[in-house]
């Protein structure tokens, strides 16, 4: 038990001094610069994975597992998200009791617009998602709000990010302190580690993509949220951004917040900015 | 490794064994300690799931009248809950130890 | 050398029985084989059949043997035992029926296609695993039956906790 | 409702590539729900389809084919235009059917 002990003070005095080294780097006045921050987060990802084409790491695990790809692009063929596509392509098409539809909500009828949410909206002062919008867009229409880990919110986004298939994610920072407050709050909370297991989000999709947790391979960050929603074969059905989230959170035991929750919108934020340029691949199926 | 080991030191300490079987009593003095301090953790919006379902269990061991039980439990969920209000404020700063510059 | 009618007789008998069965044989491929997996009726039994060798009888009535010429193609690791896809191709002619066992599944038969006449023999579809198995794909060709085998491994999907 | 059979018929000329996909949840009989109950058994036993008057290619299904089950082959003897008629029968009676024409 002893030597356990001294070995155990010893790995503790190492991590103190590995601490200190990088702490003059945390220490620095931390203004935030989320051009920086992009360009770090993909050149860490373009480093750590050079052979992985860059549009490639949309495609989340299957960037990451040859064997995986070929059965997910067997897969893409008749993908099992077909269903969810036509349904959200006629709920999109369908009035509202009052004769107004969502095209109405969004502007170019929400069309090719998946990849410029979320965006920072200045009058609420907090990042508005794709699902909160449409759920705005149900209720300013009197209608009621869908659940937004359930299929119908994933059939409405599904329809949506297909018809911005292609396009490159293009989020944008207003020049405006709560926005960087927000990309801020997004990126602590996407290091923060939490739940009885103690792991961030980073601790799986940075430290360790491609690697297996269990039987799932690990999706790497950078673009992890592009081909959302996503079907998954594990729940046979669709997953939507808030329905993965919440589901994360309690794999590593920690209670989820309500979904669309600011500390989602905001990680959302973070993630999807800092993967500016990766094109949009929803929606999209994983394992 | 230095969260770990202030975790490990504050599980040990609160799970010593009551002396005497533990009565009603006992059981609502330790259920209000550890229901404070899971409040506490849900207001840093840190909870973990395993501190609810040791309350839970640890209600349903004191309804079902196993004192014991539902002593030993509350005092687990308090021990839990306070590791996760002790995560949360490490965390504040530790975040950045690993984010990509 | 005396023939006596009794051997020639008998021997003339079996000539006829071996050339009638023969005719037999022959007279029922062009149409669908009568007794082989190809009735239209849903081979309710052989989907009962625990392992893999009861299911191949109840639904061929006889064994199979390994070919190289039935290509299986089918996942190393399998991504989600839910969903593996899994496809055959044959170069074997007067193809009449394939079909997929899963021999660690609750009940081995998978699924069993009939192949029309001018219809190519091959098929692509996506099969549950419950844990890491043999798959064994079969071809019923000119009334023999082909296999081939493959491992897939197949692992709980999820993190659990 | 829009059918429960998606399918895709591309001819070549000579070769028609069919693939098909429908939407159901073949239920094995083994699974519980959330509340513990069993889920009872409910799957697709026999896809059927056929051309020109002719039953190209009869699928018959157990419980571990998936759900929203997929399949694709190939035959011959049909032009672009021809019809596909697609139909399904599952074991509590359920069933569904759908025509496609060969783009």
């Amino acid at each position: 038990m002893k030597a356990r002990f001294s070995l155990l003070l010893g790995s503790l005095s190492a991590a103190l001094v590995a601490f200190a080294l990088t702490s003059p780097r945390v220490t620095a006045a931390d203004k935030v610069d989320p051009v920086a921050d992009a360009k770090a987060f993909q050149n860490f990802f373009f480093q750590k994975f050079p052979d992985v084409k860059h549009e490639d790491f949309v495609n989340g695990p299957y960037s990451m597992n040859a064997d995986m790809k070929r059965q997910w692009q067997e897969k893409e063929e008749f993908p099992p998200y077909e269903f969810a596509l036509d349904a959200g392509k006629e709920m999109f098409a369908t009035p509202f009791k009052n004769g107004k539809t969502y095209a109405d909500c969004f502007p170019n009828g929400g069309i090719g617009i998946r990849q410029n949410y979320p965006y920072f909206d200045g009058k609420e002062g907090k990042v508005v998602t794709l699902e909160l919008a449409l759920n705005r867009c149900r209720e300013a229409n009197g209608e009621q709000p869908y659940s937004y880990v359930k299929d119908e919110m994933a059939s409405l986004t599904a329809y949506m990010a297909f018809t911005s298939r292609g396009k490159p994610m293009d989020i944008r920072i207003p020049d405006d302190p709560r926005a960087l407050e927000a990309f801020e709050n997004g990126k602590r909370y996407f290091y923060t580690r939490r739940g009885q297991l103690n792991f961030s989000c980073a601790s799986c999709h940075v430290q360790s993509p491609g690697e297996r947790i269990r039987a799932e391979v690990l999706a790497p960050a950078l673009g992890i949220l592009n081909a959302m929603p996503i079907y998954r074969s594990e729940w046979s059905g669709m997953g939507t951004i808030s329905r993965r989230f919440v589901t994360c959170n309690s794999q590593t035991r920690a209670v989820p917040l309500a979904p669309q929750s600011d500390e989602y919108r905001d990680v959302e934020y973070f993630l999807s900015y800092v993967a500016n340029g990766l094109p949009i691949a929803g929606p999209g199926a994983r394992p | 490794m230095k969260r770990s080991l202030a975790l490990a030191m504050l599980l040990a300490l609160s799970l010593a064994p009551a002396a005497r079987a533990a009565n009603e009593a006992d059981y609502k003095a330790a259920y209000a300690t550890a229901e404070a301090a899971s409040k506490e953790a849900a207001g840093l919006r840190n909870q973990w799931t395993v501190t609810v379902s040791t309350l839970a269990a640890a209600r349903k061991a004191a309804d079902g009248g196993d004192f014991d039980r539902a002593t030993a439990a509350a005092r687990e969920a308090e021990a839990l809950a306070k590791a996760s209000i002790f995560q949360a404020n490490s965390e504040k700063d530790a975040w950045k130890a690993m984010e990509i510059r | 050398m005396t023939t006596t009618s009794g051997p020639l007789a008998t021997r003339r008998l079996i000539l006829q029985g071996a050339a009638s069965v023969a005719l037999l044989g022959l007279g029922n491929l062009p149409f669908a084989p009568a007794h082989a997996a190809a009735n239209d009726k849903y081979p309710e039994d052989a989907f009962k059949q625990k392992n893999e060798a009861d299911a191949i009888k109840a639904l061929y009535g006889r064994n199979a043997e390994p070919s190289d010429k039935v290509k299986l193609d089918a996942p190393e690791i399998a991504e989600n035992g839910g969903v593996v896809p899994v496809s055959v191709t044959t170069t074997l002619d007067k193809v009449s029926s394939i079909s997929f066992f899963v021999t660690e599944n609750p009940f081995a038969l998978a699924a069993s296609y009939k192949i029309a006449e001018g219809t190519i023999p091959g098929v692509a579809n996506r099969l549950k695993m419950a844990k890491t198995t043999k798959l064994v794909a079969i071809v019923e060709a000119d009334g023999k039956l082909y296999s081939a085998t493959k491992e897939v491994k197949v692992t709980v999907g999820g993190c659990g906790g | 409702m829009a059918s429960s059979i998606r399918v895709r018929a591309t001819s070549n000329g000579d070769i028609t590539e069919v693939q098909a996909l429908i939407q159901h949840s073949m239920d094995t009989g083994l699974v519980k729900n959330p509340s513990g109950e069993l889920i009872p058994a409910h799957y697709i036993q026999q896809l059927t389809f056929e051309c020109n008057g002719k039953d190209v290619f009869v699928a018959d299904w157990g419980t571990a084919v998936s759900k929203d089950p997929y399949v694709k082959f190939s035959f011959k003897g049909a032009k672009k235009g021809d019809d596909l008629k697609i139909s399904w029968t599952d074991n509590k009676g359920g069933s569904d059917t759908t025509t496609a024409k060969i783009a």
